[in-house]
């Protein structure tokens, strides 16, 4: 499809899709901080979900955490390689980064059969609802992000659209920062 | 500033390319990436959701007028059928009527036109985002069709009662009603991204911040009010399913949940969703009683600095909504003094556009008579907001009819008034037709009066202790007095009237779609981008991509022998 | 189409310094640890520190040198400062209501109960056994007479007689359980079936409403008992 | 004119009343003048030929003068507003006088239960009086309500008392009326509860104090004696 021209004009001197991507970064932070938000006013107020939260698995969430800061820098990475305008080392890069989503994805699918198994379901109270859905939530923006870095890499491989190596590289860190938060929200505060 | 002209140098309109897109009927109208398309398809599919709003208002109100009686094209209104109706009726006309329409519609239409550029920056993305819209609307429809009927727990869907399927009823339309709200969201937070990002970047050489058309910056700061909005509500509505379909205990009290949460993350997006609409409206308004007064805005900065200024309070004012629904009685106090503070530059605004229209040279055309009848009726809607933001009388009016008549009295301008001021102005542009003046005129003359005498009545039902969502009074003895019984039947006989007169502006529309007069480029003489592009304009609108020379509102200038001056005329 | 030939604009925000990114990895990883770490002290106020002031500390380096605010137009950093400075509005506005469970003139009752219930019984409980086995604390199990008297009688009297003070309005009317012939066409299971899932689901009136999510399994049946003795 | 269209029988109610009066002076005059001002420039500037539309671009000070005097001047009536606002909810919402009685108003799908202490003044002793639809109180006593629902939120409202509040289950909220006049009058739910939503009304009898009595003599002796 040919750009119209509209997508190439830059009257803000910050390229068009970059500013989209932080435009989506906005309105993805109320997302995630109405529902962080929420889960705090409840956190607070119930001081016996400390002991739900004793059944977490700090291990695996601190472990989580070094695969998504390690992934966000390989994203960088290639970032930094796409400018030099070596599309082949970006992909690479790109995909130790979809393999790191991929690492974090399985550690959750275990960590939460475990919990499952021992009866801490989403519908067992307001904890593991919240803790399912904003980890769950936040898992969805993990699989959508390797989705895309999956293209991009594609992309880059050629030499192509270089310039989106940066834009999902930055929706990368935001859902690395969203991580960031949920780790001593859900795993560490007990 | 640049030289406008050297940095369109490079900018070539890609002819060729544009013209590829004329293929058949599907891809032309149905997967198109124009924006011009996209608008029509938002257009017409808010028209298609308003009638059927329209029918439902039709069938409650005359439950309303007749209680029990056989409602004549829809049967007897049974309870649940009128909360049914009276849920539903809310719900599409805020988010399948008004946002479409104002925010979707103009927006996809006017933003490239009128900042000067061939589409929006992600084409495609706006296709999406309409498919998405398309796709809930179809939900909401099918809601109606499933076991149980359509939900009928009102538009504001509070829990516990939306929340569990034993106290609504409705397991199966609770759920869909749920997800088509919230995709609804997810498509216009696509679309406000596209929309702020075009305005942003993509504006033709020498539209600076300040010559940007009114409305398009309504519509900028709507889209963005929304973007910051709604995200806690989406979040809200996850956690409401899954309190429905797998039975957590979110806003279940009896399990640690707390309905209050609820209300608030709504009313959070609730009450700037009002200026969400207020907004793009107030922007139609502009351009059309500038144009038709041949006269220049009065104080362009004094306005853009209300329109923030409104954006940002609004979202220090959404408890008003919940002033006794449970909330603290202390938190009330700050809600009423940030709500009262809004009034200001509500107020300010409603002054610039009487200062607008004073020493100007009135014409009254249809799309005039409407930007008038906007400021009359909002004025309207306005002023009784005060009653509701003041804590003290809100104890008395919370959830009365008083409230019904104050936001028609908003949303009715807004929705109506302001779309069809917008319609009958940019109807040239977007058809390249004419519309009939004469049967334009009785349109409003038949839209204005009866909506006044549908909610003035109700203002006083409300005064008399009227309570809302009541499918028949005759179960409260004082409600049910003859004087009230009254009341509402002329609210009833004057909404049929209203309906009625619709009838003439379909006929009007559809005529002149195919049958109208051929439009001239700038058939009223207007300044702004849009109209120097053809009627209508071709896919990538301009032959020359414009550069801007000077404010869209330079009507009447002295020294000049036109009354008016466009943009991309070169001093 | 390659992007070579557009965006002059984006190459030039581009070329800028970088930082040493492996460096700054190492800085995260360290502080990862301290969080993690920090807990195991067991001082509540350090674990706080830690857990959410490191992790403010990582969100910043982060926002800084991977996602490049630090060379961003700035009103990138303002427009993400005011989508989180909402939030905090946000939470403001609502924490009085849902944080708190008592304010002024008012008391949440169900939340003070659920909080007691559940640090009183906490200790080795797991997940699995409360799941499902909480009865409401606003309603403690109570006899069938008086589960009666609070959710039937309203409509279908204090005798069950369908002349509750509510029936006045009802069409059809609510049923008279002390009639014989009401019982002629109806047994027990019947009952069980119209209280857990309401007037609706056996055809009749919807306004009587379901109570399935309301009584258990054990309730419901002793109701049942107790509106086939009303029968005359 | 109010009056008419429904009484006012609690003590707080022609403060309320008051309220919007004032409301209805102040914002009925600016609505009046941007009205007039609106139609008065329609008529006065209507287009005639030959005649030109006036350059102004509102952003001089003399100009400017025009919305700046009324904007300031909207303000003032706004802080009027906001004062008779704060002291009308601060006393019917956020202040408790002390009580001559307390009742229990229970809001269930779609029936109002309303529980007197009886003649000990005492809730929860076995000589509570339980009615449904039907609130009797006595005329000049002070009541404090415990208002509590038992599945969805349901609003407690009686027009002629000005009185509102939101019953959310869960929750007891207190609050207080006291009737100035003897008579019936409809106490309704307000807020939407389901399909019956439009039955859920009640009564409210106000009665005098020998009335009141009566009654609750009446309704002790009626009482079975109760379990707990």
């Amino acid at each position: 499809m040919q750009k119209p021209i509209a997508t190439l004009r830059s009257a803000t001197g910050i390229p068009t899709g970059r500013l989209a991507i932080w435009w989506v970064i906005a309105s993805e932070i109320v997302i995630f901080g109405g529902l962080l938000a929420s889960y705090i006013m409840h956190r607070i107020g119930h001081p016996e979900w400390g002991g739900y939260a004793a059944h977490t698995n700090t291990v695996a969430g601190a472990f989580n955490t070094l695969v998504l800061l390690s992934s966000s820098l390989s994203a960088v990475l290639a970032h930094q390689a796409a400018e030099g305008g070596d599309g082949p080392k970006a992909a690479r890069l790109l995909r130790l980064t979809v393999l790191g989503g991929a690492i974090f994805l399985c550690v959750k699918g275990l960590e939460w059969t475990h919990e499952i198994r021992e009866g801490f379901t989403l519908t067992a109270n307001g904890f593991w609802t919240f803790y399912y859905t904003a980890a769950g939530l936040h898992g969805l923006h993990v699989l959508a992000g390797m989705i895309i870095l999956l293209f991009v890499a594609a992309d880059a491989q050629r030499n192509r659209e270089l310039q989106r190596v940066e834009l999902i590289g930055i929706y990368w860190h935001f859902v690395d920062i969203v991580w960031i938060f949920l780790f001593p929200l859900l795993y560490i505060a007990k | 500033m640049a030289e406008p002209a050297s940095a369109l140098a490079h900018e070539k309109p890609h002819a060729a390319a544009h013209a590829a897109h004329d293929e058949g009927f599907v891809k032309k109208y149905l997967l198109s990436t124009d924006h011009k398309i996209i608008a029509m398809q938002y257009l017409f599919t808010g028209m298609l959701m308003a009638l059927i709003g329209g029918y439902f208002a039709y069938g409650f109100r005359m439950q309303l007028a007749f209680p029990g009686a056989h409602v004549p094209g829809y049967g007897v209104v049974s309870p649940a059928q009128y909360l049914m109706l009276v849920t539903n009726h809310g719900t599409i006309m805020i988010f399948w009527v008004a946002m479409p329409v104002l925010i979707a519609a103009f927006g996809n239409y006017l933003i490239p036109l009128m900042i000067g550029c061939d589409d929006m920056v992600f084409p495609r993305l706006n296709r999406l985002s309409y498919q998405l819209f398309l796709l809930s609307a179809l939900i909401l429809i099918a809601s109606f069709f499933v076991p149980n009927g359509a939900f009928s727990g009102a538009w504001t869907a509070y829990p516990p009662l939306s929340a569990n399927a034993a106290y609504n009823l409705t397991p199966w339309g609770a759920s869909l009603w749920l997800i088509a709200v919230a995709l609804e969201f997810v498509a216009f937070l696509l679309g406000g991204i596209n929309f702020v990002t075009t305005v942003m970047n993509s504006r033709a050489p020498g539209m600076t911040a300040m010559r940007i058309p009114m409305v398009v910056w309504m519509i900028v700061i709507a889209s963005i009010l929304f973007m910051a909005s709604v995200g806690p509500l989406v979040a809200g509505a996850v956690l409401l399913l899954f309190d429905q379909l797998l039975h957590t205990h979110i806003y279940d009290p009896a399990h640690g949940g707390d309905p209050l949460l609820w209300q608030h993350l709504f009313w959070f997006f609730g009450h700037p969703e009002v200026y969400v609409v207020l907004l793009p409206a107030m922007g139609i308004v502009a351009e059309v009683i500038t144009v038709f007064s041949r006269k220049k805005l009065f104080a362009y900065k004094t306005i853009l600095y209300t329109a923030i200024a409104t954006g940002v309070i609004s979202f220090f004012v959404w408890a008003h909504h919940q002033f006794v629904a449970g909330i603290d009685p202390r938190m009330a106090n700050i809600f009423t003094v940030t709500t009262l503070i809004i009034s200001v530059p509500i107020a300010e605004m409603i002054f610039v556009y009487l200062a607008t229209l004073v020493g100007g040279s009135i014409r009254f055309t249809t799309p005039m008579l409407w930007g008038l009848g906007f400021i009359f009726a909002f004025l309207i809607g306005g002023v009784t907001g005060i009653f509701l933001g003041s804590s003290g009388s809100d104890i008395y009016f919370h959830d009365t009819y008083f409230v019904v008549a104050h936001f028609h009295y908003t949303f009715f301008p807004i929705a109506f008034i302001g779309s069809f001021a917008g319609i009958t102005y940019w109807f040239p542009k977007m058809f390249g037709r004419m519309m009939n003046e004469t049967l334009g005129k009785i349109h409003f003359w038949g839209t204005i009066i009866p909506v006044n005498l549908i909610f003035l009545p109700l203002f006083m039902a409300g005064l008399a202790g009227d309570h809302r969502r009541i499918y028949s009074y005759m179960n409260f003895p004082d409600s049910a007095r003859p004087m009230l019984q009254n009341l509402r039947i002329t609210a009833t006989v004057a909404l049929i009237v209203l309906l009625a007169f619709q009838l003439v502006f379909l006929y009007n529309f559809i005529t002149s779609l195919f049958r109208g007069r051929k439009a001239d480029v700038n058939p009223w003489r207007a300044n702004t981008l849009e109209w120097t592009a053809a009627s209508p304009p071709p896919h990538g609108n301009f032959v020359e991509m414009p550069a801007v020379y000077r404010g869209p509102y330079e009507y009447s200038a002295p020294g000049r022998d036109d009354d008016f001056w466009p943009q991309n005329i070169p001093a | 189409m390659s992007t070579a030939h557009s965006e002059p604009e984006h190459a030039n925000a581009q070329l800028h310094a970088h930082p040493n990114y492996i460096q700054i990895w190492g800085i995260l990883v360290a502080l990862l640890v301290v969080s993690v770490c920090g807990p195991m002290l067991g001082i509540k106020a350090v674990t706080l520190i830690t857990a959410f002031g490191i992790a403010l500390v990582k969100a910043y380096l982060v926002a800084k040198n991977f996602m490049h605010l630090n060379i961003e137009r700035s009103y990138i950093v303002f427009l993400l400062v005011t989508a989180v400075g909402l939030m905090v509005l946000m939470f403001g506005g609502v924490a009085g209501d849902v944080m708190d469970h008592q304010g002024r003139n008012w008391r949440n009752l169900a939340a003070q109960e659920e909080v007691n219930r559940a640090l009183a019984g906490v200790a080795g409980e797991s997940g699995a056994e409360q799941k499902g086995s909480t009865p409401g604390p606003a309603q403690p199990v109570a006899g069938a007479e008086e589960n009666f008297k609070i959710v039937c009688s309203p409509c279908h009297g204090e005798k069950g007689d369908g002349k509750g003070a509510a029936a006045v309005a009802l069409t059809p009317k609510p049923a008279n359980f002390t009639d014989p012939e009401f019982w002629q066409t109806r047994d027990k299971a019947h009952i069980e079936k119209v209280i857990t899932l309401g007037g609706a689901a056996v055809g009749k009136s919807p306004l009587m409403a379901p109570f399935g999510s309301r009584f258990s399994a054990a309730e419901i049946s002793a109701l049942a008992d107790y509106l086939m003795r009303l029968k005359q | 004119m109010f009056e008419s269209l429904i009484p006012r029988v609690s003590t707080f109610a022609s403060d309320i009343d008051g309220l919007i009066i004032l409301i209805a002076v102040l914002v009925g005059f600016w609505f009046l003048v941007a009205q007039g001002v609106f139609f008065w420039s329609l008529f006065r500037f209507r287009h005639r030929d030959g005649q030109r539309a006036r350059y102004i671009t509102g952003e001089e000070p003399s100009e400017k003068r025009w919305i700046t005097i009324p904007h300031a001047l909207v303000l003032v009536c706004d802080v009027f507003i906001v004062v008779g606002a704060i002291r009308v909810w601060v006393e019917v919402k956020q202040t408790l006088p002390p009580p001559d009685a307390t009742v229990r108003v229970i809001a269930q799908q779609w029936a109002w239960t309303f529980i007197d202490p009886g003649q000990d003044g005492k809730l929860d002793t076995s000589d509570d009086i339980r009615t449904v639809d039907e609130m009797h109180i006595q005329v000049g006593s002070l009541y404090h309500y415990k208002l509590l629902s038992r599945d969805v939120v349901h609003s407690f409202s009686i027009p002629s008392f000005r009185l509102k509040h939101d019953a959310i289950p869960g929750r007891e909220i207190i609050g207080w009326f006291k009737a100035t006049k003897t008579g019936v009058y409809d106490i309704q739910c307000n807020e939407i509860c389901g399909i019956g939503h439009g039955i859920m009304g009640a009564r409210l009898y106000i009665e005098s104090k020998d009335e009141h009595d009566a009654w609750l003599r009446k309704m002790s002796a009626a009482q079975t004696p109760r379990s707990q």
